[in-house]
């Protein structure tokens, strides 16, 4: 155990407030001052302590990280100051299109219908799990019933925000698909075919 | 516990005695014939070196996978001498060689997992924040127009068919089982049973083993009944439906 | 406009400081010079300056935020000397418990992708679904279209959070494969000199 030799090196606090730091800059959510000193293995008046230092660092005006008391607990922020700066971070277009993971699990979905992700799967010849995900998340695609029989898997359809991103009036103006088969059934098949010889 | 090499692993087969190091020289230098060798004493032999220490080696594991993977492609290759003559036989030198360069390639990128490994434990005291911070400004983030034109392309390109695989490195080209799972069944669709090796006998051995693949393959599924009077006669191929009802009606008549 | 006079009333490389500091604390990924100096609005070569500056500031030892350059860009992680504490707070679940397969696995795709499961197959002697698989889950790497154009295997590359957990400041720090193991030939040549001991 070394922190007895430390307590004596340093001024005690300034080293538990190092550790507070620490665990905010990590948070993904608030942290009460218990849980701070639970994780910090102090007590819960020093880490008062150390955070009333941390207020005074971290304060608008000296620093671009502020220290924010919210519900739940403390937490950083950008500073007021950085705010215009902080918003064109956020507005900018990290992804101008889809991924081809994404473009490829929303064309099934849009062209065949109420799909679970195991029949993505089976198309793609990869698991669909997070391109499914990220896709729900954007609000493209959301769940449609279950496939018939106990346990059946979800499935997914398209939504209208997704319409309304392709410019399309409905799902029956997508570009047709004459040249792969007469009907969404011919096309299911052919694709799962080719699916099959690739993965052979 | 000392460490132990694949190598030194001691084999008693019934044409060959001896360290698998050596082995693996004859068989690369041509002085044993690989047909002669039951691989699944082999692999036997090194499950109970294995059960015999407490922990598993997967160093160990890993190495003898490559190894007796390479050796059960060269056996492969002796089975069917007629097709590799076709494809040009590879010489012992250029065996020896692709299997250094083989376990070379895999040795490297063992090393480089050791590499991560370390790497991990030395940087397991760095912690950072997973996702967005707790106080970050929530922006929605609208997805620019899309072409719809797109969403056809995914389809249509989902809709090639694979190019083929080379496989000349293993001079012998192997036909996709899918083929005969095809064949098997339109078969079936169209007469109740058939008998497989009137149906497959004309066949190149390599097209007749993959065609023995989709037949257990297609048993597996339930699709298809075998049966087969005596060892070596001829296989008997039905429709699983028709076995049941044919048994049914056995066993009520 | 009010630049020319927080100029005068500021050094103005602090101020960018501030607000490079703002930006990091908030960003959920690694940040490049070139993206900070764009939501800063303000030339590279003044935010490399600013990021000399906290460098100085968020160094271990002097604070549990630690500036990091990492994965392509800048960002704050938590001091070493608190990891104690931030491992009784928080999880570690991208690297916990990965497989010796999925290690090789990342290996194959970090040095030679992007490269499908087939290609990592052929290497390892061994299917690598399930290594992949379990990769993708945890983020390590993600889908890189398609081999040799459409129809063919789905291709996988290592992602900037694979850098990050490895602590690496781009794909091109690993060390190079050829210090890593033999060479061909020299298994070649060990195969061969066994072989003639043996025979004589």
């Amino acid at each position: 155990m070394d922190s007895p030799l430390r307590l004596i090196a340093a001024n005690p606090v300034d080293h538990l407030a190092r550790t507070v730091e620490a665990l905010l800059v990590v948070a993904s959510a608030p942290l009460s001052a218990g849980e701070l000193a639970e994780a910090a293995g102090d007590d819960s008046e020093r880490v008062e302590t150390a955070l009333g230092l941390l207020f005074e660092r971290y304060r608008e005006g000296r620093s671009g990280i502020v220290l924010e008391r919210v519900a739940g607990g403390f937490a950083f922020r950008a500073s007021r100051e950085a705010a215009d700066a902080c918003a064109r971070l956020f507005e900018r277009p990290v992804e101008r299109g889809l991924s081809q993971a994404a473009l490829e699990t929303l064309a099934i979905v849009a062209y065949l219908g109420p799909c679970s992700r195991p029949e993505v799967a089976r198309i793609r010849g990869v698991a669909a799990d997070s391109a499914v995900a990220s896709l729900v998340e954007r609000g493209l695609i959301t769940e449609a019933g279950r496939e018939s029989g106990p346990g059946g898997a979800v499935r997914y359809r398209t939504t209208p925000l997704f319409e309304r991103v392709f410019g399309l009036e409905s799902l029956a103006t997508l570009p047709r698909l004459d040249d792969l088969g007469d009907d969404v059934g011919e096309i299911r098949s052919r694709l799962l075919e080719v699916a099959e010889a690739r993965a052979s | 516990m000392p460490a132990i090499s694949v190598r030194e692993l001691d084999l008693d087969l019934d044409a060959f005695e001896g360290p698998f190091d050596l082995l693996l020289t004859l068989l690369l230098k041509e002085e044993l014939e690989p047909r002669e060798i039951d691989f699944a004493a082999v692999i036997l032999s090194f499950a109970e070196l294995m059960a015999e220490r407490d922990e598993l080696d997967l160093e160990v594991c890993g190495e003898f996978l490559v190894l007796i993977s390479a050796l059960l492609e060269l056996k492969a290759r002796a089975l069917f001498p007629d097709e590799a003559v076709e494809f040009g036989e590879l010489e012992p030198e250029e065996a020896a060689e692709e299997l250094a360069r083989r376990l070379a390639e895999y040795r490297r990128m063992k090393e480089a997992a050791a590499w991560l490994v370390q790497r991990l434990s030395a940087e397991g005291d760095r912690f950072f924040r997973l996702g967005p911070a707790p106080l970050a400004p929530h922006i929605e983030r609208k997805l620019a127009p899309q072409d719809p034109q797109a969403l056809a392309g995914a389809i249509r390109a989902l809709a090639v068919p694979p190019p083929t695989v080379s496989l000349s490195h293993m001079a012998l080209r192997f036909p996709p089982v899918s083929q005969f799972l095809e064949r098997f069944r339109a078969l079936l669709m169209r007469r109740r049973r058939f008998d497989f090796d009137a149906e497959v006998g004309t066949l190149p051995r390599v097209e007749q083993a993959v065609a023995l693949l989709a037949l257990l393959e297609l048993r597996k599924s339930g699709e298809i009944a075998l049966s087969q009077a005596v060892p070596f006669a001829p296989i008997r191929v039905s429709r699983a439906d028709d076995e049941r009802i044919l048994e049914w009606t056995a066993r009520s008549a």
